[in-house]
């Protein structure tokens, strides 16, 4: 009995968990961390966790994937196309922002030998 | 088949919170990496192969190597 | 599809996001021909783009344009929605990188040139995409340009203190991205659309408790580019370490959009109205913060970086109020703003290359040195306190005039509140024109002005201050039908879906 | 301290996601727009697979923009490790002889099989972003087997370049020819499931391939170039 409603709530629930916990541990590694190549890391698990969460928001429980490859089956549900249109494009642009990122990371380290957060110069307010 | 994709999840979880504490920013990005991948399995799962090759393709391979290299020109430890 | 009443015989409102797009994938093709061409191809597109605009000006504020891209009805394709906001923000954002073109043809000499001018390209169209955009994923890759074209044109000069700032920049930029993608996910999740005036529309209909979570991420997300008060770290370091000619984007033109984006999101997605006095006293706060800062810097760049998160502050105060006549004064501040703000960094620029420092005190006599570069400074100085008879009176005046019809005494206070941030702001600007003008220097130096090419822009900075200070009807009529079209949802469902 | 905040900012964020995703169950259909892309994805556009269809079509716009993300990324990584010093030649120790003679015979496959993918976009998974990352990483195997190889900065410029030219021209053209709709598809349909169908989308996807692959394989290009 327990077990089933483990199972019922893991249905419901697994891939909820999996995109939250991705966000919160990218989150959290870019606010405690203090080197610059590992919050970037937190960053790239970040934006996994957020594309995870948008295909999951796009699942439809027995869906296939939305390609006709074999035109005579028709009339099966699909999973809804917009999310996986729109994480492509997410993936695309996280990838643009973590090279960029990381050049800059280089530059910093080889010029001025700096890769921690908190050398660089605090807010003066 | 929930169950695999629950251990699943819990790997990727695990690997995460494994780059949050490796010191050695190698092993970090391999996790990240691992992570990646895991999560285009999961793509796969969820009925989008589209973007279960892009994240293998690019999440997983291309960002790991951009990773690799920028580590190779800095430092490998984190203080 | 219906065709009849979507033109009038202008021309089409995507030219102003494409054509620009086009000339930036063709730069690199045209520097294999000539790399001199290459610096007069932004003043070019800018002055196409300002044409088209000030085109449609006059036909959107009878009827707002509704592009749909692909050739599908919305909310099935991506639109445009090209109303009175769109346009005057797409002029405004033309105007200022035309005149900001003009002064980078002397002003940049070194570095990699030719992507100083694809960036500074893109992040221009970026932000007419943005303003002009009516789906919200869209609004977020256009963000997403913008945002990393700024990180790279902070990071252009490449000293340490840009780089850092680049850093600093981007990681507080991603994380903000993130949240709006996030808050971009639960909206399509909860209502199945991502076109704005479709999730409007269906906003309604659901209590405002679901609604509020996405919408706290999405303006939190987006309150890191607008610089809103405990969002804004980056700013002064960015600003600051840019050079002039970007900073001058940045601060003016930049940040706006991210405010925009902000107020579109609360007025026309939420239909904001029981959240507004926490952001009045945002708002306020963002402006006191902002110009005490200002006020104990000595490093002039760094005190106009502050004082564009006072203006933000006033702005988003004047936004929140959400009476046609508040946000009138909002968009009007905005203008002032983009036109006070991106005249003191040109010439501050000059200045700054001309004594070699941005300290405040190594201003001195720079009122002798180079003249119609210090007129330009004050002019803009005086333009931002808002004194009469420049751009920046009428706009104030009719932020404290809408905030005291509210009656009420809370916004008494905050007027008052207001008011001591205008005098601080007043206090150092005044004390850096007095650095110019008044303190001898210990020895004498030549005139040595500024060359033409940056004059030139200057003045038509300083000519549109004064114009529209002397007459403000040459912008209120505009004015006033932007800000009913921002406060007007069920006008603005209506224009996109039929 | 600064972990303790943290830590109360996630717990607040937690709070609010779990408020709210209670409303977005999960496996159910939600979206009016996804269901009638899919009903009317393939007469409207030609593509059999749905997701090309909406981000070459439906979505072309954000398409666009993307394409320029990476555009401005490329262009901003350069500038950011933008030398002074022209390139030297290091000497490079060379690979052993058979990884360099594995590289050179797997690098015609791979780019092969990329040029499949991003081909093939609009009838089987994949198309011109993941084509061009597969592309991209034949050339880090050139890069890592075969050392001392570049790709020429002038060729790789013009194919990004171009790959954005052929968008806009593509889009231009659907709006001289359609009347005002940017990125109209005015070629004809064709059959479905064959490969010259889908009207504008295969062109597209394939100038985004060939740009997608030149701006990866320059940026990892870039990286890997030992500046000073």
């Amino acid at each position: 009995m327990v077990f089933s409603q483990v199972i019922h709530f893991l249905q419901n629930h697994i891939y909820y968990i999996g995109a939250f916990g991705l966000i919160f541990i990218g989150l959290l590694i870019i606010l405690v961390k203090h080197n610059l190549i590992k919050v970037i890391i937190g960053l790239s698990i970040l934006e996994t966790g957020v594309n995870l969460f948008l295909i999951a928001v796009g699942y439809i429980s027995n869906g296939t994937a939305p390609i006709f490859s074999n035109p005579s089956v028709e009339t099966q549900r699909m999973v809804d196309p917009v999310p996986q249109a729109l994480v492509l494009t997410a993936i695309v642009i996280g990838v643009a922002v973590l090279a960029l990122a990381l050049s800059l990371a280089i530059r910093l380290y080889q010029h001025y030998g700096i890769l921690d957060l908190r050398q660089i110069r605090e807010q003066k307010w | 088949m929930i169950l695999v994709v629950s251990l699943l999840v819990l790997v990727m979880l695990l690997a995460a919170i494994a780059a949050f504490f490796f010191k050695d920013l190698m092993s970090a990005v391999i996790a990240a990496c691992m992570v990646s991948l895991i999560a285009s399995i999961l793509f796969y799962f969820l009925q989008a192969p589209d973007v279960a090759m892009a994240e293998a393709s690019i999440g997983a391979a291309l960002v790991t190597a951009v990773f690799i290299v920028a580590i190779r020109r800095t430092e490998r430890y984190e203080k | 599809m219906d065709d009849a009443g979507l033109f009038s015989g202008g021309p089409n409102p995507i030219l102003l996001v494409v054509v620009p797009l086009g000339f930036a994938f063709a730069l690199p093709l045209i520097g294999f021909v000539s790399k001199k061409i290459l610096k007069y191809i932004p003043v070019g597109v800018f002055m196409f783009n300002l044409v088209v605009a000030l085109r449609l000006l006059p036909l959107v504020l009878k009827q707002p344009i509704l592009v749909e891209i692909g050739g599908f009805s919305p909310p099935f394709c991506i639109n445009l929605v090209a109303g009175p906001v769109g346009i005057l923000f797409s002029a405004l954002i033309a105007l200022a990188g035309l005149l900001v073109a003009v002064y980078t043809l002397v002003y940049i000499k070194e570095g990699p040139e030719e992507k100083y001018h694809i960036l500074y390209l893109l992040l221009l169209t970026a932000a007419t995409g943005v303003v002009l955009t009516g789906d919200i994923f869209n609004l977020f890759v256009f963000f997403e340009i913008l945002c990393i074209s700024s990180y790279t044109l902070v990071a252009y000069v490449g000293n340490r203190a840009g780089i850092e700032s680049s850093v600093k920049y981007l990681i507080q930029g991603a994380v903000g991205s993130s949240l709006l993608l996030i808050g971009i996910g639960l909206l399509y999740g909860l209502f199945g659309t991502l076109n704005m005036a479709d999730l409007a529309r269906q906003i309604v209909s659901v209590g405002s408790s679901s609604a509020f979570i996405p919408m706290a991420f999405m303006i939190t997300g987006l309150g890191i580019e607008a610089a809103i008060f405990p969002l804004n770290s980056w700013l002064p370091d960015a600003h600051s370490s840019a050079p002039s000619s970007v900073s001058a984007i940045l601060s003016g033109i930049a940040i706006e959009v991210g405010l925009y984006a902000v107020v579109r999101i609360l007025f026309t997605l939420f239909g904001l109205s029981s959240f507004f006095l926490f952001f009045v006293f945002l708002g306020v706060l963002t402006l006191l913060i902002g110009e005490m800062c200002a006020f104990s810097q000595n490093n002039i760049k760094r005190m106009l970086a502050y004082s564009s998160i006072g203006q933000i502050g006033l702005i988003l105060f004047a936004f929140a109020i959400a009476t046609a006549y508040a946000v009138t004064g909002g968009l009007f501040q905005m203008i002032s703003h983009t036109l006070g703000k991106g005249l003191l960094f040109l010439a501050a620029g000059y200045m700054i290359v001309r004594s070699g420092s941005m300290e405040i005190s190594s201003l001195k006599g720079m009122g002798k040195r180079m003249p119609l570069t210090a007129l330009a400074f004050t002019i803009g100085a005086f333009s931002l306190v808002g004194l009469p008879p420049f751009i920046g009176f009428p706009s104030k005046f009719l932020i404290i005039r809408s905030a005291l019809a509210e009656e009420a005494l809370i916004f008494n206070i905050l007027i008052g509140l207001i008011l001591l941030g205008t005098v601080i702001e007043g206090a150092y600007f005044f004390r850096v024109v007095q650095v110019i003008y008044f303190q001898k220097e210990n020895e004498h130096q030549k005139r040595h002005e500024a060359p033409v090419a940056a004059l030139i822009p200057m003045f038509l900075f300083m000519i549109a201050i004064v114009a529209i200070g002397i007459y403000p009807k040459l912008v209120t009529g505009i004015l006033d039908s932007a800000a009913s079209e921002l406060l007007d949802r069920v006008d603005y469902i209506r224009s996109v879906i039929q | 301290m600064r972990s303790i905040i943290s830590i109360l900012l996630l717990a607040f964020i937690a709070w609010g996601i779990v408020t709210v995703i209670g409303e977005i169950p999960f496996g159910t259909e939600k979206s009016r727009v996804g269901g009638h892309y899919v009903d009317q994805g393939r007469e409207e556009t030609g593509a059999s697979n749905i997701v090309t269809s909406v981000v070459l079509n439906y979505r072309g716009f954000d398409t666009l923009g993307e394409v320029t993300v990476l555009f401005v990324a490329a262009i901003g990584l350069g500038a950011a490790l933008a030398t002074r010093r022209k390139k030297e030649k290091r000497e490079i120790e060379p690979a052993s002889l058979v990884l360099y003679t594995g590289c050179r015979f797997l690098f015609p496959l791979i780019l092969l099989f990329g040029g499949y993918i991003f081909i093939h976009g609009h009838l089987t998974p994949g198309g011109g972003f993941q084509g061009g990352a597969i592309v991209a990483s034949a050339f880090i195997l050139v890069y890592l087997g075969c050392r001392g190889r570049r790709i020429s900065e002038t060729v790789s410029k013009t194919i990004e370049s171009l790959g954005g030219l052929v968008f806009v021209v593509v889009g231009l053209v659907g709006l001289a020819v359609g009347g005002h709709y940017f990125l109209l598809n005015f070629l004809p349909k064709g059959e479905l499931n064959t490969l010259f169908s889908a009207g504008i989308i295969p062109i597209l996807y394939i100038a985004i391939g060939f740009k997608v692959g030149s701006e990866l394989a320059g940026v990892i290009d870039h990286l890997m170039e030992e500046s000073e």
